[in-house]
């Protein structure tokens, strides 16, 4: 088995073990989100309407718990140093963090998110265009993720700070995937914001392993 | 004054309200940096002072 | 295997020390011995290359001629660089493939276990190892990531009596299996070429002119 | 480049352009203030509301500007590692985010007797608000990392990570604002700005920026003079310890 697929497979074995954070986020995405009748009033119409977003903002939330974890554990242990030292690069490393992240945290959001359609009055007809809209879309949250974990990897609370970096950079992604969905609903052609989501995604792919792996060796120094 | 005034038309106050503000900010910003140049220039001098001490005396006592 | 030629390291603002140059051979060791603070440590990150040297240069090579840190060098230092929540095997296991680029076989990793006495530990998470288990583990995690180069970084903080004794014979076996060792400790090493850093910390003299290139 | 890395070498460079920049800030405003505010002429559509525009625009300008200033010299002090660039990236960061807030609160004093309500889902005013957030994010890291050595490659990489985001967030904005475009709404700048305006329009960029220089040195001189301080307290405490343990 080659040493990438050791790293991401132990991280994504971390992630669902005590003190990982998959079960975290995923506990907050569900219970943030049937949170919001209780504001907003039961009547599935009012609520129709604005669920695509909600559940939209309330996923990049639950990123943003799993994700300050992401090189912190390491860095405080010491691994960080021998993975710097191992066969892999920085970028290969950050890689195989950010698909250890989509998949251990992500996915399962995706994988729950019809059961939250149905909470908050999405018709049935909406929940294909969600789930596509962020599978097509999240990559981009656990890459930009990845990017700021690893600038915050050395500041101790560094949570709350990444929230604050992170959400300008989540933007995109948030216009794309949930206007995706509300053009399901309109009967409007969805294929534009998905693909533009996808774009964004692709983007952030190709930018987070060389601006993550500065800064994990930055951080390692 | 009131003529000026009217001859804002009725959105003198926006008008007004808007050129105080970045009135208001940007001399505040340059008061701001001006002051912290110079209580740095200070802090700066009086800490030059005390090496320049130090030096001298542990020069003598050696 | 390695040559160090007038290598200064910095810390931020601090020059820590400047003017160190030693070459070393396979079969070779070095002692650097330094009071702590002096910046032992980052020399030996700056060796790994996780740390740019702030003058000088370092240079790795191996048989076939110049090399990257990464593919040479194992380091040790104060963190144990294990998983707390996953067992010995399972740290072992994912470490030896991430170093060495191979998968250990049972075997191996058994013979490996009982050699350092961690054996009965073996399947227990690394979180309820004693420090000097944990520094045994990281002695195991040192001879199964198959590098050449060892930096140790004050590789006898809380290893017992045995556990030193263990070290040096492991470490003897390194330099005549071909491999070197380059080594801090602020105490005395038997056969060891001893390099005393004390003698490469920059003076300073109190700030007092005009700052020039320097703040 | 090399050359003004020095710290009292740059200082000096400072001292000599500081009269030329002041006096480029006072003679623009005054040409744009008069020109524009007190005698321009009022917009047919909007009236004079019109007038918030000499200072609106360029502030939206400057707001733009500097975040860009701030990528350039995190990219020169990451690549070169320019002290002095780290420094002036530093330092322009809350004057860039003060042009950002100007911009919005403008903005919106302006957008009220338009369209009647303070605030307005406009395109241009978004991607402001989404900047004012890039600038506010960018101090804040400034502020978390304690090595100053570290977070100043690290706030380096996070403008330049920053940067390359914008036209993505920009491009999203618009899109999403002719998504849920109301009915034709009066673009904030106008129909196209006729000579009259454009002149005082242009003076007062130039005055901003001149602003932006001055105020700048001012703090760059600030950062160089704490970074002294510093060093001279790690010196005396090193030198007091004898060089060394």
């Amino acid at each position: 088995m080659t040493a990438w697929w050791t790293l991401m497979l132990r991280d994504l074995r971390l992630a669902w073990r005590s003190g990982g954070a998959a079960g975290l986020s995923l506990g907050f995405f569900v219970m943030a989100t049937s949170l919001y009748p209780f504001g907003l009033g039961p009547d599935p119409v009012t609520l129709a309407s604005v669920a695509a977003g909600l559940i939209w903002v309330t996923a990049m939330f639950a990123a943003l718990l799993s994700l300050d974890r992401l090189f912190q554990a390491d860095f405080e242990d010491g691994t960080l140093t021998q993975l710097l030292l191992s066969k892999l690069t920085a970028p290969g490393i950050v890689f195989a963090k950010i698909t250890a992240h989509w998949l251990g945290v992500m996915l399962p959001l995706i994988i729950v998110s019809p059961l939250l359609a149905l909470i908050l009055g999405l018709p049935g007809s909406a929940i294909g265009p969600l789930m596509l809209s962020l599978v097509v879309g999240t990559p981009a949250l656990s890459c930009l993720g990845a990017v700021v974990a690893a600038l915050t990897v050395a500041v101790r609370r560094g949570g709350a700070l990444m929230t604050i970096l992170l959400i300008p950079l989540f933007v995109p992604s948030l216009i794309f995937g949930a206007a995706s969905v509300e053009a399901g609903l309109v009967g409007t052609d969805p294929s534009g914001a998905l693909l533009l989501a996808a774009a964004v995604s692709l983007f952030a792919l190709a930018l987070a392993p060389v601006a993550a792996s500065a800064a994990l060796r930055l951080a390692a120094e | 004054m009131t003529a000026f005034l009217d001859s804002l038309g009725p959105h003198g106050p926006y008008i007004l309200g808007a050129y105080g503000v970045v009135t208001a900010g940007l001399v505040g910003l340059a008061y701001d940096s001006l002051m912290r140049r110079k209580q740095w220039r200070k802090r700066r001098d009086s800490a030059r002072g005390d090496a320049r001490r130090d030096a001298s005396n542990t020069g003598e006592g050696s | 295997m390695l040559t160090l030629d007038s290598v200064a390291i910095r810390r931020g603002d601090k020059l820590l020390l400047t003017g160190v140059s030693f070459a070393l051979r396979a079969g070779e060791a070095v002692h650097l011995k330094a009071a702590n603070g002096v910046g032992k440590s980052s020399l030996l990150r700056a060796v790994a290359e996780l740390l740019p040297v702030a003058a000088g240069s370092i240079a790795h090579q191996n048989a076939h001629g110049p090399a990257e840190a990464a593919d040479q060098v194992a380091l040790l230092d104060e963190q144990p660089g294990l998983k707390a929540s996953e067992s010995l095997r399972g740290n072992l296991t994912s470490l030896s493939i991430l170093l060495s680029g191979r998968t250990p076989g049972a075997g191996e990793l058994d013979a490996v276990a009982d050699r350092l006495g961690l054996a009965p530990l073996f399947d227990s998470p690394v979180r309820y190892f004693s420090t000097g288990q944990r520094r045994r583990a990281v002695l195991a995690r040192l001879l199964l990531s198959a590098r050449t180069l060892w930096l140790l970084d004050e590789p006898y903080t809380g290893l017992d009596q045995a556990g030193r004794a263990l070290l040096d014979t492991l470490i003897a076996e390194h330099r005549n299996a071909g491999g070197a060792v380059l080594m801090t400790h602020h105490g005395d090493v038997p056969d060891m070429s001893v390099i005393d850093l004390m003698g490469h910390v920059p003076q300073v003299a109190p700030d007092t002119g005009d700052d020039g290139e320097r703040w | 480049m090399h050359y003004f890395a020095n710290p009292t070498r740059f200082q000096r460079l400072m001292d000599i352009l500081r009269p030329w920049v002041v006096g480029v800030m006072l003679a623009m405003l005054a040409y744009g203030l008069l020109a524009g505010t007190v005698f321009g002429p009022a917009d047919r559509l909007q009236g004079e509301s019109v007038r918030i525009l000499y200072i609106h625009v360029p502030s939206a300008w400057m707001a733009m500007f500097i975040y860009v200033a701030i990528a350039a010299a995190s990219f020169v002090a990451l690549v070169w590692r320019h002290p002095l660039a780290l420094i002036a990236a530093r330092a322009s960061a809350p004057i860039g985010a003060v042009f950002t807030l100007l911009a919005l609160i403008t903005g919106s004093l302006w957008g009220k007797p338009t369209w009647g309500t303070f605030w307005v889902w406009d395109g241009r005013l978004t991607s402001v608000l989404v900047l004012f957030f890039l600038y506010l994010g960018y101090m804040a890291l400034w502020q978390a990392l304690e090595d100053e050595e570290k977070a100043g490659r690290a706030t380096s990489i996070l403008a330049l990570v920053g940067t390359v985001n914008i036209p993505i967030i920009k491009f999203s904005v618009d899109w999403w604002n002719t998504l849920h475009q109301p009915a034709s709404v009066v673009r904030l700048d106008g129909p196209t700005i006729d000579p009259s305006m454009l002149w005082p329009l242009l003076a007062m960029g130039l005055a901003f920026k001149a602003y932006y220089v001055w105020v700048l040195f001012a703090r760059m001189e600030a950062l160089m003079d704490a970074r002294r301080v510093q060093a001279a307290q790690l010196r005396a405490a090193q030198h007091a310890a004898g060089g060394a343990l």
